[in-house]
This record gives structure tokens, sequence and C-alpha cells, in this order.
């Protein structure tokens, strides 16, 4: 049913591609063999998108001007009212960072995946690759490993920061320890609450929602807790106060509240529990429903 | 004539979407709630509080601490009412049925505003009222000199916040960028220049700190501000005029 | 009457309309055709004062669009199919845009009855389809039932009962003396449809004419002959001074449209005719050739799939 | 090879495909047919494994979708061109789609350079136009070079050229072996596409033959007829003659005659005898729209309804005109049908001279003037009555 043109452009087809226009069975088959495709395939593409949108840029930007800023403001408050921090780890005061800093992350998760329902690309996403496990996992390598890898840095810079500003305050020398607790530990914990995010995303499929639930999951359980005055529930207050995020993040600046809740890298096993026990749910539903 | 039909038309608009009631809401719960606990805190703490801070003490304005976050909610129901109208394309549709711009914007504003206010009175009443109640035998009464003044004022404070979002929203238009300069500047920068004594002096006079003056009952330790509760108002309402102004050039010149 | 009076509207360097001047009469359907960035939109939002021109004049009944009292009263516009709040019902939608105009509650369900949407005006705009959220726009420009009427590619997304209703909707509303303006990418749908074009290319006017004359100056129109006694017919064409040309299965062509004339000598010299049909182009193949020259976003070349071939 | 059996797809109580079972072939293109809500788009997600069937199955080249190896090298899918990420830019977009797919970076310019976005391929795709937005959307569906395409509303949009260039690309993939399965609203459009037609209604197969064939099956043809302007009573004597002969005569707003139920030479003969000279006799086949249209009556969701504009009038605006209740043809009356103006019936697009050829060509439509004349098939079904208040009599 095609005319054939002595035109340029066949003319160059038929240069290029010999059986392109020649087709003479009843199926068309791509002169290119079919490569398999594999979870390599699946974390190209997904770093590729996450680097060529704004909000990445946004949230990770405002993410690292919370960190380094509110590190930095704190040290710098308390070497110009000369307090003496009586031989305290200097790192403590980076503990306000990631306390607001986890908002941008939170967003950054939820956005990676809920974003992708919101746009209707999830469709395009889902029909290029049918193994829709695996678009999740690499999902989540690729945000975890930058989210890690942000916090990380930011953390070390506020450290070392800090520990040369309060040189001249009586701060006592960090020890090793401390050190990894605060970077590593700090930022493994961070991002995994990330990558919760992230599941919450894929599981609500709506940016505003996961985004308001990953909030409330943040900062809920304190303020229930406050309101919590009767007397027959002060276990249940003292549980919500010492597991909330914030507790359990400044557990890792060696800031617990008490000494009952979690302590040393506890959180993080805990953290590491719940985002696990989220990623097979996650995981399920996509394999599941009807997107 | 043509105007109470602009108002008529802006009320539907802002009572028929969801985001009207959740900011709203949450700006009131927020702020009573964190009012709430901030005195609770305080009266446990009372004690352990050195004589100087016990004097000092201002149980109005420790009931409104919860504005701080409050008005976080403010801003997002101050832009969303405006950037709305551009990130869904629906300003295309409102400027055609009122093409009289300045009419469409103030009408907008007007009816934003007089719920926000209504919103933020109530917030501000029900937050004095709570946290003097929690907060017991220090507590102040709405007779005190000076008391009622900062009860109204709170929900001047908390509708100038919004009406200052909307102004800013309309010369920005999309609601990220929007929130992304409102919320660090009243969050953050401002906090900032306060804390820091350099700058603390500037700080004075950005709007939200200006306008928290009006708040406060007893002023606290050496306190060296060159303005008034009344005068601190004013200088955030000269804030949201300057505001207002540009928003009218910016929508009567671009583009829709 | 839509007056535009050297329309012009300049972004930056790019001149996106310039001088363009012409008038949308009342009573019958004007196409506005064009290919992509040609500056329609352009052009019809400066009609509704959203944009403002960088020169020139847009007159509504003889007054500008900002000094209009009540406008949808006036003009109803469909620009944007989502030009809707995804949280607000469709019901509240048109009443905000009523109450603007001082338009009764009554006219928002009569508006929604007629486009079809009476059933789902309490659900949110968000999860209506492009063919519901397109009936939903057409209703807001009935709201104000107005004597003028703008629509920008109506039928998009509309299936073909929705696009049978509104080609029928638009030629009642011209026929009952209201000025309707409509443009299209659709040239089938606008053969139907449009008793006027006006055309532009580039930003300026390419054509304002009614649209069988544009028809018969852009493209060639023959007259297709059969019948059994062709080499008769030949003689007696040729004798009249009628160039016919034998074309593919025994039929005959003849160049211009002299169907009538040719009827006559065929019946003068008794000759049997099985057709006689008068074949014009259609108005996408003059669309094309008037705008040729005019066209952004050529799709170009083959898909050869060379990029796959490494080195 | 698209291939569906038993399909059917339940959300809750409301069955929005049931045992539908069709075959898409390759070599053709396919054309999908059915009204708003009838269960196309749910089709096409079931056939791209995006939803799961409540019950049956539809695989591609044997394989249900979510079983390919590579399923972008074999299947592409345009589906909804604004399923994109609005803050990313057109090519990253493509290339993380070809990335999923083991494809290079290359063919990523390379398909941009096809749908002719490459000048806009660094703008992020929140400012494209629809047209644009579908241009990316095809990009992405040719992406993977696939045996099987799938587009959904794909001239959604598009400029005229655009348009062209839609319909000669899908002939063209079709030409070369691929199947090639299009949902279309636009029945012009889709009448000089489509070699085969699939329509559903209600989520159920209504149709599933050649394009020509359907035609035949639920429309008439018609000739018209022109007499000598001149000489009114020849066309009254034309009009007895082929009334007497059987033949069904209306007349048309021009003055010409419709006759439905004789074939052309006949007339011509009749005329002949009855010494009426012709200034016209030519064929005109029903178009696809208005056998669509015939064939899923009573399949239609959110019908409209005349506009009564009785809220208006109480307060109608000093000198608005008082509302005129003409009645909106056809409406209220589903089976009346504007027929097509005769220049457009049947009429195929010729490519425009001098005008630089798709790349694709510009093959034959089907049903196009070399084809015998259609009209010499006897009618099956008496024509449905014009409606008489026509819009163009009104004026």
């Amino acid at each position: 049913m095609s005319t054939p043109q002595p035109s340029m452009q066949q003319q160059m087809q038929q240069q290029a591609a010999p059986n392109w226009q020649a087709a003479p069975g009843p199926s068309y088959t791509s002169p290119i063999p079919i490569v398999r495709t594999h979870l390599g395939h699946a974390l190209a593409s997904e770093w590729t998108k996450i680097k060529s949108v704004r909000s990445t840029m946004w949230t990770l930007g405002v993410f690292l001007f919370l960190m380094i800023g509110l590190g930095l403001l704190f040290a710098l408050i308390t070497a110009s009212t000369d307090t003496s921090m009586e031989g305290e780890s200097p790192l403590v005061l980076g503990v306000f960072g990631p306390m607001l800093g986890i908002v941008c992350l939170i967003t950054l998760g939820v956005l990676t995946t809920a974003s992708e329902y919101g746009t209707g690309m999830i469709r395009t996403t889902l029909t290029a690759c049918p193994s829709r496990g695996r678009v999740l996992m690499a999902k989540a390598i690729v945000f975890f490993a930058l989210a890690f890898t942000v916090t990380l840095v930011a953390t070390a810079l506020v450290g070392f920061a800090q520990v040369a500003i309060l040189e001249g305050n009586g701060a006592g020398d960090p020890t090793g320890e401390e050190w990894l607790r605060v970077t590593v530990g700090v930022s493994l914990y961070v991002a995994l609450f990330g990558l919760l995010s992230l599941l919450i995303g894929s599981l609500i499929r709506h940016s505003a929602g996961a985004i308001t639930i990953m909030i409330g999951l943040f900062l809920a359980p304190l303020v229930i807790a406050m309101f919590m005055f009767a007397e027959p529930l002060k276990d249940v207050q003292q549980f919500l106060l010492e597991y909330s995020i914030p507790s359990q993040l400044s557990v890792f600046y060696g800031a617990e509240l008490s000494s009952s809740g979690p302590s040393g890298w506890g959180p993080l096993w805990i953290m590491l529990g719940m985002t696990a026990v989220t990623f097979a749910g996650a995981y399920f539903l996509l394999e599941k429903r009807d997107v | 004539m043509a105007t109470t039909q602009v108002v008529r038309s802006e009320w539907t608009k802002i009572r028929s979407v969801a985001s009207t009631v959740w900011t709203l809401s949450l700006a009131a719960v927020v702020t009573v709630a964190l009012g709430m606990l901030i005195s609770l805190l305080s009266r446990n703490e009372w004690d352990s509080m050195s004589t100087r801070d016990q004097l000092f003490f201002d149980p109005t304005y420790t009931s409104f601490a919860g504005m701080s976050l409050g008005q976080l909610a403010m801003i997002v129901f101050g832009v969303l009412v405006v950037s709305n109208e551009y990130s869904t394309g629906m300003i295309r549709t409102s400027l055609a049925a009122v093409p009289q711009r300045g009419t469409f914007l103030f009408g907008k504003i007007a009816v934003a505003t007089g719920l926000a206010f209504a919103v933020g009175l109530a917030t501000s009443f029900l937050a004095f009222f709570v946290g003097q109640t929690t907060l017991g035998e220090h507590s102040a009464s709405i007779g005190d000199e000076g008391v009622l003044r900062a009860v109204i004022g709170g929900g001047l404070y908390m509708t100038l916040i919004a009406v200052f979002s909307m102004a800013v929203a309309t010369m920005l238009r999309g609601p990220m960028l929007s929130l992304g300069i409102l919320m660090p500047f009243f969050f953050l920068i401002s906090g900032i220049l306060a804390a820091v004594s350099a700058t603390e002096k500037i700080g004075r006079f950005l709007p939200d700190q200006a306008g928290n003056k009006i708040m406060q009952v007893v002023p606290p330790v050496d306190d060296d501000t060159p303005y008034g509760p009344w005068g601190g108002l004013g200088i955030m309402v000269l804030w949201v005029v300057a505001a207002l102004l540009g928003a009218y050039a910016v929508i009567k010149k671009r583009d829709a | 009457m839509i007056e535009v009076e050297g329309l012009t509207k300049r972004y930056g360097a790019k001149l996106a309309v310039d001088r363009l001047t012409f008038r949308v009469r009342p009573g019958i359907v004007t196409g506005f055709l064009g290919p992509n960035g040609a500056g329609k939109s352009t052009t019809m939002r400066m009609m509704l004062g959203l944009d403002r021109p960088t020169a020139g004049d847009v007159r509504i009944d003889g007054r500008r669009y900002e000094n209009l009292q009540d406008p949808l009263k006036y003009i109803g516009a469909l620009l944007d199919a989502k030009g809707v709040h995804g949280g607000r019902s469709a019901f509240h939608h048109l009443l905000c845009l009523a109450q603007s105009n001082g338009i009764p509650k009554s006219r928002v369900h009569e508006v929604l009855h007629a486009v079809g949407l009476t059933a789902v005006a309490r659900r949110k705009a968000k999860g209506f389809s492009l063919g519901m959220g397109q009936r939903l726009g057409i209703a807001g420009a009935l709201l104000g039932d107005p004597r003028i009427l703008m629509f920008d590619e109506p039928v998009n997304g509309l299936d073909p009962e929705g696009i049978h209703w509104i080609r029928n909707l638009m030629k009642s509303l011209a026929a009952q003396g209201r000025t309707v303006f409509v443009s299209s990418h659709l040239m089938s749908e606008m053969a139907l449809t449009a008793d006027h074009l006006v055309v532009i290319g580039q930003g300026r006017l390419l054509a304002d004419t009614s649209m069988a004359d544009f028809i018969q100056h852009n493209s060639h129109s023959y007259v297709r002959i059969r019948t059994p006694q062709p080499e008769r017919l030949l003689d007696v064409l040729d004798e009249a001074g009628i160039k016919a040309f034998r074309a593919g299965g025994g039929t005959l062509e003849v160049d211009g449209g002299k169907a009538e004339r040719i009827g006559e000598l065929a019946a003068e010299h008794r000759i049997v005719l099985h057709e006689l049909s008068p074949q014009q182009a259609s108005l996408e193949e003059a669309f094309m050739r008037l705008t040729a020259g005019s066209v952004e976003y050529h799709a170009q070349g083959g898909t050869p799939p060379t990029g796959w071939k490494k080195g | 090879m698209i291939e569906a059996v038993g399909l059917t797809k339940r959300y809750g109580a409301k069955t929005a495909v049931y045992n539908l079972s069709f075959q898409v072939r390759p070599g053709a293109v396919t054309g999908f047919l059915g009204p708003n809500g009838s269960g196309k788009s749910t089709t096409m997600r079931m056939i791209l494994g995006l939803d799961n069937p409540t019950a049956g199955q539809v695989t591609i080249g044997g394989h249900p979708y979510r079983r390919l190896p590579n399923a972008p090298r074999q299947v592409g899918a345009l589906l909804d061109a604004k399923a994109v990420h609005g803050g990313r830019h057109a090519r990253n977009h493509l290339l993380s789609l070809a990335q999923l797919s083991g494809i290079p970076a290359r063919r990523v310019d390379e398909v941009l350079g096809v749908v002719g976005l490459q000048e806009v391929a660094k703008k992020r795709s929140k400012g494209f136009s629809l047209g644009m937005g579908q241009r990316l959307g095809i990009a992405a569906a040719l992406l993977g070079d696939p045996q099987v395409l799938l587009f959904d509303e794909p001239i959604n949009g598009l400029d005229p050229e655009g348009i062209l260039w839609v319909r000669n690309l899908m002939k063209a993939l079709a030409a070369e072996g691929r199947t090639v399965f299009v949902s279309s609203h636009l029945m012009s459009e889709m009448a000089v596409t489509a070699d085969h037609l699939i329509v559903i209604g209600r989520g159920q197969l209504l149709a599933d033959m050649n394009i020509r064939d359907f035609i035949s099956a639920n429309s008439a043809d018609f000739a018209r007829v022109r007499t000598p302007d001149s000489e009114p009573q020849q066309r009254e004597k034309l009009t007895s003659a082929l009334t007497e002969a059987g033949g069904q005569v209306l007349p048309e707003q021009d003055g010409a005659l419709r006759v439905m139920g004789l074939p052309l030479p006949r007339i011509s003969d009749l005329a002949h005898d009855a010494d009426v000279r012709l200034w016209e006799l030519s064929p005109h086949q029903a178009s696809l729209e208005e056998a669509y249209m015939r064939m899923t009556q009573g399949a239609v969701d959110y019908r409209s309804t005349s506009d009564q504009r009785a809220g208006l009038q109480q307060e109608l605006p000093p000198g608005a005109m008082p509302p005129v209740q003409v009645p909106v043809p056809g409406q209220g009356q589903p089976g009346w049908y504007a027929p097509p103006p005769p220049q457009q019936g049947g009429q195929p697009f010729a490519m425009p001279q001098g005008q630089p050829a798709g790349p694709y060509g510009a093959p034959a439509a089907p049903g196009g003037p070399g084809e015998p004349n259609p009209y010499a098939q006897a009618a099956p079904a008496p024509h449905a009555a014009p409606d008489m208040t026509k819009p163009e009599d009104a004026r």
C-alpha cells in the first residue's frame, strides 16, 4: 500500500537499514537483537529520572541549607554567648539540622514515587518495564544512595565546623564512636526514613497525602504524648515520647530523653525493620494493583 | 453592583475547595494546641524559672506561642487562594468573566481576608482562654490592661500574614515558588536575623517581628524596640500595603 | 461581532501576532485556522483581554473587552478545557462564574443539563476525562447566553456523539443570529461546521474568505466522468474546446468545474453518462497548500533505527 | 499480533469490559472505536498489563504483556500524551525510558528528530502544547522500534500538518508488517487511516470487520443528481421517473436530488429515457461516522440535551436578544444524522504538490477513487429521512 517515492529520505533509509522498507513477511522484526533487561537498566533509568527534575535540586538544596545552616547557627550562638560546653561533645549541637531537614527528605522520597502517579508518568514507566518490582527496587536503591551520600557529606561538614568553632568553649574531643554515629549513623537513619516516605508514596499514590502522613508520623507521637496527662496513660506517653522519630534521632547525638528508650544503634534497627515491612507491602501492592 | 457579584463569586470559590477548610482548621488547631502545650510547660517549669523570668512572665504572649507554627498554615492558605488560580488555569476563566482585574484581585483578597480574620480572631480568643486556663494561677485575665488589645491583635496578626501571602503569591503565581520564599522568610530568615545581635535591629522591622509586638502585654527584659504594639502592627500593615500594591501592578500589567 | 484591528503581539524578539485585521460576523460560524504556533491562541487570548496587545485593538460589539459590564452575557469562551480548579465540583465552578456576572443559579443547572453533566455535577473536576472537561468548558461558555461565542478546539477529547452534538450546537447558535468563532485543527470537522474562514500563519493573516472560495482558490478541482462511450465523448469535448484526460479505471477527468457544460454536451450528443461528478479537494488540502511555509515542529526523517549500531 | 480471549474487567459492581475476544493482525492499521466510557481505555490498559483482567486474558505475540522479556522492544504505546513528569526535559524523559530497556541514547535523539521535537528537547515538558506532548508520546512509542504499536487518540491536539504526518506514519508502520492498533473519536480520520475496525460499546464487542464492510453494513450509499437549474420541470420529471423505478428521492438544499436504491447507470438510463439532461451524477458512499453512529446508538454515556435557557429569562440584560427557541437539530432524535456535504463524500486526501511528502509517502486511502463504484452495491437499508430542520435550511 505504500507507493514508493524516490525521495532522498527513502534512499537514505534504505542505505541505513536495508530491511526497513523491504518487509516481505507478514510481521515486522526489528533489525536489532533484543537484549534482556535487568536491574542495571532500571537503575540507570531511575538515576536519569531523579536528577532531571527540579524538585530534587530544591529539596536537597534546602536540606543542605538547613543541615549546615542550623548546625553552624547553633555552634555560632554557643560560641558568641560564651556558653561553656563543660566537656560535652560539640557534635550534639548538630541535632537540630536533621530534625528540620528530614522534612525535605520526606518530600523528596514521596515525590520520587507519588509524582509519577500525579503526572500519569507511572503508566509510561510500567509499560516500559512491566517488572514492577524491579522499578520499585531501582527507585529505592537510587534514592537511598543519594540521600545517604548527601546526608553524610552534610553531617561530616557540620561536625568538623562545630569542633573547630567550639574549641575555645571547653568542648570535649569527640570519640571515634561518636563521630561514626553522628555521620554514618544519622545518615543511614535519615536516608532510611526518606526511603520509608518513598514507599509510603508508592502505597498512597498521592503526593500531598503521603507527605502529610509522613510528617504526621514524624510529629504526631510527640504531640499526642503531650496531651496524655492522665496517670493511667503515663506508660503510653513515655513510650510515644521515647520512640518518636525526633527522640530516636537524638539518640545518635547522645541526647536521649531517658534511659529506658532505644539507645546505641537501636533506632537504626527499628527504622530498618519498619522500612523492610513497608517495602514488602509496597512491593506486593504494586505488583497486584491496577495502575 | 459588579463588586458584590465578584465578592459572591469569590465566596463560592473559596468555600468550594477542600484546601480552605484544611489550611484554616490546621492554623487554628496548631495555634491553640501548641499554645496550650507551651503554657503547660511554663506552669510546670515555673518553680525552676529565675526570679527575673518570673517577673517578666507574659501569660498572654505565652498562650500565643503556637502562632509561630500556626502562621505557616495561614501562609499556605493565603498562597493557595491565589496561586491555585494560576496552577490550574482557572485564572483565564476567571479573568474572562471579570476583566476588571483590580476588582477581581481585591474582591478575591477581600473575601479571603474576611474569612482569615474570622478564623484568626476566633483562634486568637480560643488560644488565649485555653492558654490561660492551662496556666492556672499564673494566668492573666481578659480585663487586664492591654490584654484585650493583644488578643484582638493576635487575630489581626494572623489575618495580615494571610493577606501578605496572598499579595506575594499574586506576584509570584506559582504555589511552590511562593511557599518556597515565604516559608523560609518567616521561619528561618526572620529568626536568624533576630538571633544574631548584629542584624537584630534590621530583623525588628520585618513584618512578623514587628507585628508580633501587638501580642505582648509585658515587654521583655531590657526591651529597646523603637515602636509600641500599634506601631509594630503599623509597620506590618505597611509591608502588606506595599505587597498589595505590587500585586496590583503585576496583575494589571502582565498577561494572564 | 468581533472586530480585530491591527492586532500585534510581541514576546521579546518574537512576533507572535503581526498586524491582524479581520471581522467575525454574526449569523455564521467562522472558522479560525492556522498551524501550531501560528498565533491562534494568542489572538483568542487578546480578544478576551487576557493578554495585552503590543499594538492594535479588539472590539466586542464595538467595545473593548475590559469595558464590558458582565462580559459573560456578551461573549462566552471555551479557551482551555482544563481551566478549572480540580478540587472544585462542576456545579461550584459554574456557580462562581455565574455569580461574578450576576447570572441566576437556575441557569447553572440548565447549562449542566444542556451539556449532559447533571449526573456528575457534584463531582470534583479533577476526576473528569478530557471530554467531560470539554463539556464543562462549553457549559461555561453558554452560561450567560451570550451573543458571541468563541471555542478553541471544542471537539478535543469528545466522542463521536459529542462531536456531532457540538457541531450542531455551533450551527444552531449561528442560525439564531449569534457570532460563532471556532478554532480547530480538524479540517474535516471545520469543513462540516464553518461557513467562513480566517486563516493565519506565523501571526499574519493568510485568508479571510468564505469556505467555498477558500477551497476553490487553494486547491485543484476537476470533474470525473464515467461513460460507456468514452471515445465519442472525448471527441465531443475536444470539439467544444474542453481538454479531457483518461484517468484510471475507465474514467475521464476534466479540469475545472464544468460539469453543467459537459452534461449539456453529452445530452446534446446523446451520450450516456454513468457518472458526472464534480470533485473538489478537501479543506485539508487547501489548508496545507496555503500554510505550507509557516509550519513549526516539522516532523521529518524516517525512523531508521541507526541509533542502535555502535560506532 | 494482539489476541484477547474472553477479556472481562469489573470495577466493583460496574463491568467495564465484558467477554471481549478479538485479534489485531499485523500488516494493517486496526481502528478501535467506541463511545466514551465503552471500555476502550480499560482494554488498552489491560493489553499493556497496567490493569489485571477480572477474567480472560490478552496476549501479545503469544505472551501476556508482563511476561515479555523486553516489552518496550516489542510493544510501543501512546496512552496519554500528558503522562509525563512536567518538570523533566523531553530528552531526559525519553532517555530514562530508553535506559529502562537498554536502548542506546543515540536512539533518543533519533526519535526526537523523527517527531520534530529536537529543538525543544531541552525544554521542560510542562510548557508543551497538547500537540507537542502528543509528539513526545509518539516518540516514546517508537523508541524501541517495536513490532506492535498502540495509539490512544494519537492526533489529539495536533495541527493539520501533524495529523497528516501521524496518518502516514501509522500506515507506513503497518505496511512494514507491524501491528498497529489505534483508538480515536475522529471518524473522518479513522476512515482514511484504518483498514480494519473493532468497535465496542458498553464493554462488549459490536463489530470486528473490514472498514468497507463496516460502512456498507451500517449505512446507505446514495447518488447525487443535478438537473439544469433553469428548468425545474426537468427535475420533477426525473423525480417521478426515479420513484417509479423504485428509487427513493429526496431534495438536497442546493436543488440537487439525493437518490437511494438505484445504481448510477440505471439513473443515467432513466434520465435518458425521460429526456432529462444531467448536470451532475455522482456516487456517494456514506461516511464512517454515519455508520458508526448508527451502530453505537444506545451505548452512549453523558448525552447532551438542548439548552432551554429558562434560567436566564427572569434577568435578561437590557438590550439582549430574547431567547429564540430554535431546536438544536439532532437533539432528542438519536436517529437523525446529517450526511456530509457532497464534496467530502469519499473524497480522499491528495498529497499537495511540491510539499515535502511525509517520510512514509502518501499511500492511497482505502475506499479511494480507484475503487469500483461503491454505489453499484445495493443499499442494504433504507436511509433514514434527513431532518429538514437542518441548520443550512434554517439559514
